[in-house]
């Protein structure tokens, strides 16, 4: 029983930072349709701006965080406007998948020019150090923490997307951007915007999961399957289905590991290709449908 | 005359720091000795293999042999691309000195192959005895899920079985794994006094380590074993203070306390600026540098393609013993892997920083997988 | 400002095409506050890449766009719009992922969402859609979506691309009525030509991207011999 | 959704004049290049072997990506099934190599066959995710047959007979080059004979939109998992040509990341087109090897900018400069629309 | 004379929302059928209901006497259930040429040959020009499809259609964004057709329906509100105020 509600809880946050790190993506993906593979690469400078606040200039950790979103975000508007732009609509996804393996190339190669290729941390602040007792099962503060930010998003995106004019613009600007600009909607001013909230979130992922996907500059191509897999189960630009599948994949991959170790990756994948098969555009049909 | 050396390495992608530290403790060595050795320079060339890629890395060693006519193979940190190579060396019969791949079955294939690093039977088995003699009856092992982690977990089964303990669980996590926590919940869930953990030198050492700290082990006294690559050097400062007490058995630690390896670390921080990357594959490219020197000493200058029996080469060097900066080492005439003092070794902090002390040293370990276990 | 003094458009020497691929060379035309043009002509002779052009929609080599004395072709489409022109496509482009209601929103030029009642007043049926997807409606319901969404942003000079195509003879009736009511500019394309004649106050046809006619609409309409020259078919033949 | 399909503007960016032009002249350009490139660098031929059977396998892909609009991250699990076949029946019963090809391709084709099966229902990043869990879940599998295929040691002790009981296999790369070359062009003949046919115009036309295909009483899943099949027997086919040269298979060759890197060689060279897959292949890994070379450390910046520049200055991909050499010797490509002056 | 296409109690609920209720029809060879009625009534579903794009919730189709309901389009077009899409729906990179190649190999079953030329299919070359000249597309034969102009792409749909070798064959406004002089095209090949092939036009252009067809059915709200001959149909007081508008006196042939 207590094993039980181990996992679950595991299970939960683990999902959690998957989802604060994949929504971005979805949110990229799904309504402005650009296969962002560099999505790692921005979550990975948001980290190690974070971990260079924090440990070479000293910044507590919530300017350390404010910091790392704010620079990662600026420092990839201009690449939206130079680069993304000219990708963007869904008949370019190849040169997309190109053009974004490039700049992670590129990032990485920069990141490991700057900061050298060992490990980085964003030190916690002693409240996020501990554990908090959840029931019968201890988790670290950390953790907790990060299921709390995951809520908020979720409800904040959602809000964002489905209930302001600013996200009926920004969906009719990824369904027809000819037609929404010849209804006077400013379409590059709403993808800089939403590439913006994309990387963002990015930024903060890359920060809060520190502790479970260790920064080092291989992340940037290490981990992006993940977050592809779990825009696909929830649905391209669905912020409830990316919700849903990090937690369902999340809590699979900690129950598989558990059972039968050996098979971890298996089971994973197993899952996805079930998962894949009963909802074939995703748990919550994505928006790009 | 003038004799070429091929290493095959990883310069580039996720395990660049290895290539590095092969090529700063070339350096290092020629530094010390001179490029010329019997009259002959020796001048080295590096392939980069950025990873585990038979397949590439015959490819590349065949274009060393065949265009830049190269008189040894060097280098070479993963084992299947170390495998890859024994048909290339024994056609074209020159030595091949490892850097680093550690599965003990490597030396098999080819009498053309000489070791300088370590194999995971090589650290494991005095780490199980030690550990049986603390009075530690129950164990889980953890280890990553591939050929290196495999040799390890065997080689504790036996030993520790053997001297009356009890592998009471054992886990093979998939080498992608990032959330240890599962694995954790297992160990705990296993009842076991202390964990023998392998996982190869990297960004999943950190986040294993951290969750064995979070999810309560440490507190629990669970006590934490494991060959030395979980808290490598380079690895130590991102670990922190979770690091601390770490208990590892391991060929090379910077803080060996020696003047061959004070020498050996000022001389690299003199050429590099720093020697805080050092780690056990600086140390297993500067023995293979001796190896080769040596070599072309026996051979008396007359090295390089057709004029040197690489047979031979190595059959003149079984045997051979010196003093490395890790301590005195062997090469054994069977199994041509290098014999040396393993040492147990606690993570410690000392004047702020992390170290590997040494607190124990079992001398003149062989490989005890060759032609052993799997 | 009344409504009726704004939209004066004038268009002149207007060269344009998709990329390298030129389709119109040298179109030019004027239509008064309030007047009512119909651009006619046979298939494929520009008449939908003529208003495309208008809008920002293809590639413009040389000539201007003048609206209200604001020369328009320097501009983005979305400033365009911003600056008075709106725009009901051939093909219709409802929004298909967005609701009906969602639809009419992007139309409204920053209107308040009350307006929406003028669309749902004049085409009922959107009114009963309004939760349905865009992309579930049938052929004649986007069309009256198409152009509900253009009439919301009040625009001084409007574009229709045939809009009637697909509309049921009734509907027809019912939106030829209603855009008579209106005092805003507009330039319409139609197939259905004596609708087109009876509308508009002048007429211009088009040929392989020229201007080859313009004249007042009433001398048309009894002109068999134009309309066969220049449509290859007599009214109501 | 549409999301992650074949770019179909590639295909037609050129002429259709131009494109029969180049895609005849390509494959003897192909064997006469290669043959130049045996006389010319006589040194690199390992290397050249690799570029030569990685270029089968980048065909492959291009056959289900550029005429299909399969998008796939997994073809790396037939090209390694082909590869472990082939390296397993070398290893404990036939060493001769035309069959080892053979069976490599019947395994890689089988292999394709079980899985499009499965997952070919599916469309755009759902299908490019499953085939990420295909090949993943291949490489498990392989990695767990640890007695047959070593594992992550990799299956080494491959000894090839002789080419057609003749030629060695020798230390300098010669019989393996020729014999992989060799196998290139007869591929590229197949593939190109493949795409004129009637089967290959009906999968250009699933590529654009299956719906329609089926309202012209086709079965788009049908033309899709037949043409996965044909394409997995030439990645399996690369496979086994590169256990065979090589001598060697590591789990490398089933892995996520060899899928990427095809497709990356792919769009780089130009998708739907036969010489595209060959271009890229050896733009991407020529400069890949010759970056290596002389800067092992930062060559990723390198080929990183070098990606984003081919992005935005050849959208059409490598192969597009070629195009508009030819549509530059060719007077008669027409520049206007006929429709336009009609 | 048996019937070519019979639709019984036809019934098709999205959600809550009856779009198809209880339709019955039936086509014999040589009819020459129109279905009309006002925007929304559910012309278009009937019409994906009855070629396998949409499952019906109730009815049963047959076609040449079998049972067709549970099959899937792909079978009814095999079998001679043929339309042609109201928004033309075509593969933009491909040209005029080789849609109507396509079409023809796949009524042909030829395209599971992998290795033969599609060029040297013996007697493709010749009806594919058969097909062009009926449509007067022989000038853009070789260009993408993406490149025509809309009106083109409408008499291409017909063309496909054609190439197809219906036995019913269903026109969803084909005429929509053809103007006059073309739609007289569309008629004229309708009028080639076989004799025996039945044909069923869905359209708003009045003077098409009425040269068109001997029989119309008035479909409103989803049900059948009326069928008849021209004559019966514009009588129609129901008619008239639901649909037919100013132009219940259009000239007739
Ligand atoms: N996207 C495009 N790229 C290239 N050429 C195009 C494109 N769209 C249209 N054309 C060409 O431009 C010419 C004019 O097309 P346009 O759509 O303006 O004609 P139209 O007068 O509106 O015809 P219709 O009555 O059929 O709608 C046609 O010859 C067509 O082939
Ligand atoms: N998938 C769907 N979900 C919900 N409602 C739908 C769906 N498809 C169609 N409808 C509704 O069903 C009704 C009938 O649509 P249909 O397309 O059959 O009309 P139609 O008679 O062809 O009209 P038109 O002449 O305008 O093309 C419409 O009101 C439409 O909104
Ligand atoms: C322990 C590791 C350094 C071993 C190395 N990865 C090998 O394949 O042999
Ligand atoms: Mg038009
Ligand atoms: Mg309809």
């Amino acid at each position: 029983m207590e094993t039980l509600f181990g996992i679950a809880v595991d299970g939960v946050a683990y999902g959690m930072i998957l989802f604060i790190i994949s929504v971005g993506l979805s949110v990229t993906l799904g309504l402005m349709r650009v296969v962002n593979l560099a999505h790692g690469a921005f979550a990975m400078v948001g980290g190690y701006v974070a971990s260079y606040a924090a440990q070479g200039l000293g910044l507590p950790y919530p300017a350390a965080i404010a910091v790392a979103v704010v620079l990662t975000v600026v420092a990839t508007l201009p690449m939206e406007k130079l680069l993304y732009r000219r990708i963007y609509g869904s008949a370019n996804e190849l040169q997309q998948v190109l053009l974004t393996i490039g700049l992670t190339f590129v990032i990485v190669a920069g990141i490991n020019y700057i900061f050298g290729p060992t490990l980085k941390r964003v030190p916690l602040p002693d409240m996020l150090v501990g554990v908090v007792e959840l029931g019968p099962k201890a988790i670290p503060a950390h953790r907790a923490f990060v299921i709390a930010v995951g809520a908020a998003i979720l409800l904040g995106l959602w809000w964002l997307l489905e209930r302001t004019d600013f996200g009926i613009r920004l969906r009719a600007a990824v369904d027809d951007p000819a037609m929404a600009a010849a209804l006077g909607i400013r379409t590059e001013r709403l993808y800089a915007a939403t590439f913006a909230i994309g990387t963002g979130l990015a930024a903060l992922g890359g920060v809060l999961g520190a502790e479970l996907l260790p920064l080092e500059p291989y992340y940037a191509i290490r981990y992006i399957v993940l977050f592809l897999a779990v825009v696909a189960v929830g649905g391209a630009g669905s912020i409830f289905g990316s919700a849903a599948a990090a937690l369902a994949l999340g809590i699979v991959d900690t129950a598989g590991k558990y059972l039968i170790p050996n098979f971890g990756e298996f089971f994973f994948y197993a899952a996805l290709i079930l998962i894949l098969f009963r909802w074939p555009h995703g748990f919550f049909h994505g928006r790009a449908a | 005359a003038t004799v070429k050396v091929g290493v095959v390495a990883p310069f580039s992608g996720p395990f660049a720091m290895v290539g590095k530290t092969f090529k700063e403790a070339i350096a290092v060595y020629q530094a010390e000795h001179g490029k010329e050795v019997a009259g002959t320079t020796v001048e080295f060339v590096f392939k980069d293999l950025d990873q585990a890629n038979p397949a590439q890395s015959k490819a590349l060693s065949q274009e060393l042999v065949v265009k830049e006519k190269v008189g040894f193979l060097a280098g070479y940190f993963f084992t299947p691309d170390a495998l890859a190579v024994a048909p290339l060396i024994d056609e074209a019969n020159i030595p091949c000195v490892i850097f680093n791949a550690a599965t003990s079955a490597i030396t098999e294939k080819s009498p053309r192959y000489v070791r300088t690093s370590f194999t995971l039977w090589q650290n494991t088995v005095p780490l199980a005895e030690h550990m049986a003699r603390q009075g530690i009856r129950k164990v889980v092992t953890a280890v990553s899920d591939y050929g290196p982690g495999i040799d390890g977990e065997t080689a504790f089964k036996t030993t520790f079985e053997k001297a009356g303990g009890q592998v009471v669980d054992s886990i093979r996590m998939p080498l992608k794994s990032t959330d240890f926590a599962p694995f954790m919940q297992r160990i705990r869930d296993s009842g076991a006094e202390a964990i023998y953990a392998f996982l190869p030198a990297g960004p999943t050492t950190l986040a294993f380590v951290k969750a064995f700290n979070d999810n309560g082990l440490k507190d629990r006294g669970i006590k934490f074993f494991g060959p030395g690559d979980l808290t490598q050097e380079p690895d130590l400062p991102a670990l922190g203070d979770a690091a601390l007490g770490l208990t590892t058995t391991f060929n090379y630690s910077q803080a060996h306390d020696s003047e061959k390896n004070r020498r050996f670390l000022a001389r690299h921080k003199e050429l590099f600026g720093s020697s805080d990357t050092v780690t056990f594959t600086s140390v297993g490219a500067y023995d293979g540098v001796e190896v080769i020197y040596r070599m072309i000493e026996k051979a008396g200058g007359k090295v390089g393609p057709g004029k040197m029996d690489g047979a031979k080469a190595v059959e003149s060097i079984k045997g051979l013993s010196w003093e490395s900066p890790r301590g005195p080492v062997a090469i054994d005439p069977d199994s041509r892997h290098v014999t040396q003092t393993i040492y147990l070794r606690v993570v410690e902090k000392e004047g702020g920083r992390l170290i590997n002390k040494e607190v124990a040293a079992f001398p003149n370990q062989p490989d005890y997988g060759y032609k052993a276990g799997k | 400002m009344p409504a009726a003094t704004k939209g004066l458009l004038e268009v002149a020497g207007l060269t344009a095409g998709y990329g390298e691929t030129l389709i119109l060379e040298g179109v030019g035309f004027t239509v008064p506050p309030g007047g009512r043009l119909a651009l006619l002509g046979r298939n494929g002779v520009g008449k939908t890449t003529t208003l495309a052009t208008l809008v920002g929609q293809t590639t413009r080599r040389a000539g201007s766009i003048r609206l209200d004395g604001t020369e328009l072709t320097g501009m983005t489409a979305s400033s365009r719009a911003l600056a008075g022109l709106g725009y009901v496509p051939q093909t219709r482009d409802v929004f298909r992922s967005l609701t009906v209601e969602e639809n009419l929103v992007t139309g409204l030029k920053g209107r308040p969402r009350s307006a929406l009642e003028e669309a749902y007043g004049l085409f009922p049926r959107l009114g009963e859609r309004r939760r349905n997807g865009g992309g579930e409606l049938s052929g004649g319901e986007q069309q009256m979506l198409s152009v509900a969404r253009a009439l919301l942003g009040q625009p001084s000079v409007l574009l229709l691309d045939e809009p009637l195509e697909g509309l049921a003879p009734v509907i027809c009736d019912q939106l030829m009525a209603a855009l008579s009511r209106l005092s805003m500019t507009i330039i319409l394309v139609e197939q259905q030509v004596d609708r087109a004649l009876d509308f508009a106050e002048r007429i211009v046809f088009l040929d392989r991207g020229r201007v080859v006619h313009d004249g007042p609409a009433a001398a048309a309409r009894d002109d068999q011999a134009l309309l066969e020259r220049h449509l290859g078919v007599a009214l109501a033949g | 959704m549409s999301a992650i399909a074949g770019d179909p503007r590639s295909a037609t960016g050129a002429h259709p004049m131009i494109r029969t032009v180049l895609d005849s002249l390509g494959v003897p350009l192909v064997a006469l290049a290669g043959l130049a490139a045996f006389w010319l660098f006589p040194d690199d031929l390992g290397l050249l072997t690799r570029i030569a059977a990685t270029a089968l396998y980048v065909l492959s892909l291009d056959l289900v990506l550029g005429y299909c609009g399969i998008a796939t991250l997994g073809q790396a699990a037939m090209f390694g099934t082909g590869a472990y076949v082939a390296g397993i029946v070398a290893v404990n019963w036939i060493n001769e190599p035309m069959l080892l090809l053979a069976v490599g391709g019947l395994a890689g084709g089988l292999v394709a066959l079980a899985t499009g099966a499965l997952i070919l229902h599916a469309r755009g990043l759902t299908l490019l995710m499953l085939t990420v869990a295909v090949v993943q879940i291949v490489q498990e599998v392989v990695n767990k047959a640890r007695d047959w295929t070593g594992g992550s040691d990799g299956l080494s002790g491959i000894d090839p007979a002789p080419v057609l009981g003749l030629f060695r296999f020798d230390l300098y790369g010669r019989t393996s080059y020729l014999f992989a070359l060799a196998v290139l062009v007869a591929g590229l003949l197949v593939a190109r004979r493949i795409v004129r046919s009637p089967f290959g115009l009906a999968c250009r036309g699933v590529r654009e939109d299956p719906l329609r295909i089926a309202a012209l009483g086709g079965s788009p899943r049908r033309y899709l998992v037949t043409m996965y099949a044909v394409a997995g027997i030439f990645a399996g086919v690369a496979g086994a040509l590169t256990a065979v040269s090589s001598g060697i298979v590591g789990l490398d060759s089933v892995s996520f990341s060899w899928s990427a890197e095809a497709l990356v060689m792919l769009v780089l060279g130009g998708t739907g087109r036969l010489f595209g897959a060959v271009i890229g292949t050896v733009a991407f890994m020529g400069i890949h090897h010759i970056l290596a070379a002389t800067d092992p450390f930062h060559w990723m910046l390198f080929i990183g900018l070098f990606l984003m520049a081919v992005v935005l200055f050849l959208p059409g991909g490598i192969v597009s400069v070629f195009d508009g050499l030819i549509a530059r010797l060719t007077p008669s490509s027409p520049r206007r629309s006929d429709g336009a002056t009609r | 004379m048996t019937a070519l296409l019979e639709v019984e109690n036809l019934s098709k609920n999205f959600g809550g929302l009856q779009v198809t209720s209880d339709v019955s029809l039936t086509l014999r060879p040589g009819d020459r059928c129109a279905l009309i009625g006002p925007n929304g009534a559910g012309k278009t579903t009937f019409v994906n209901l009855v070629t396998g794009v949409l499952d019906p919730t109730a009815g049963t189709i047959r076609l040449e006497g079998q049972d067709v309901t549970r099959l899937p389009a792909a079978a009814r077009v095999r079998r001679g259930l043929i339309r042609s899409f109201q928004v033309a729906r075509l593969f933009r990179s491909m040209t005029v040429r080789e849609h109507l190649e396509l079409a023809i190999l796949e009524r042909e079953g030829r395209t599971f040959r992998l290795f033969s030329s599609v060029r040297r299919t013996p007697g493709l070359e010749r009806e594919v020009e058969d097909l062009l000249d009926l449509m007067a597309l022989g000038a853009v034969a070789e260009t993408a499809v993406g490149q025509l102009a809309y009106g083109q792409q409408r008499l291409l749909e017909i063309a496909l259609a054609l190439a197809m070798r219906p036995k019913v064959l269903i026109l969803d406004e084909p005429a929509a964004g053809v103007p006059h002089s073309e739609s007289r095209r569309i008629l004229d090949a309708i009028e080639r057709l076989p004799k025996d092939l039945a044909v069923l036009m869905i359209e708003h252009d009045m003077d098409l329906v009425f040269r068109f067809a001997k029989t119309i059915v008035v479909l409103a709200q989803g049900r059948l509100l009326c069928s008849g001959t021209a004559g019966e149909i514009t009588a129609d007081p129901r008619v008239r105020e639901a649909y037919l508008g100013s132009r219940a006196d259009a000239r007739r042939h």
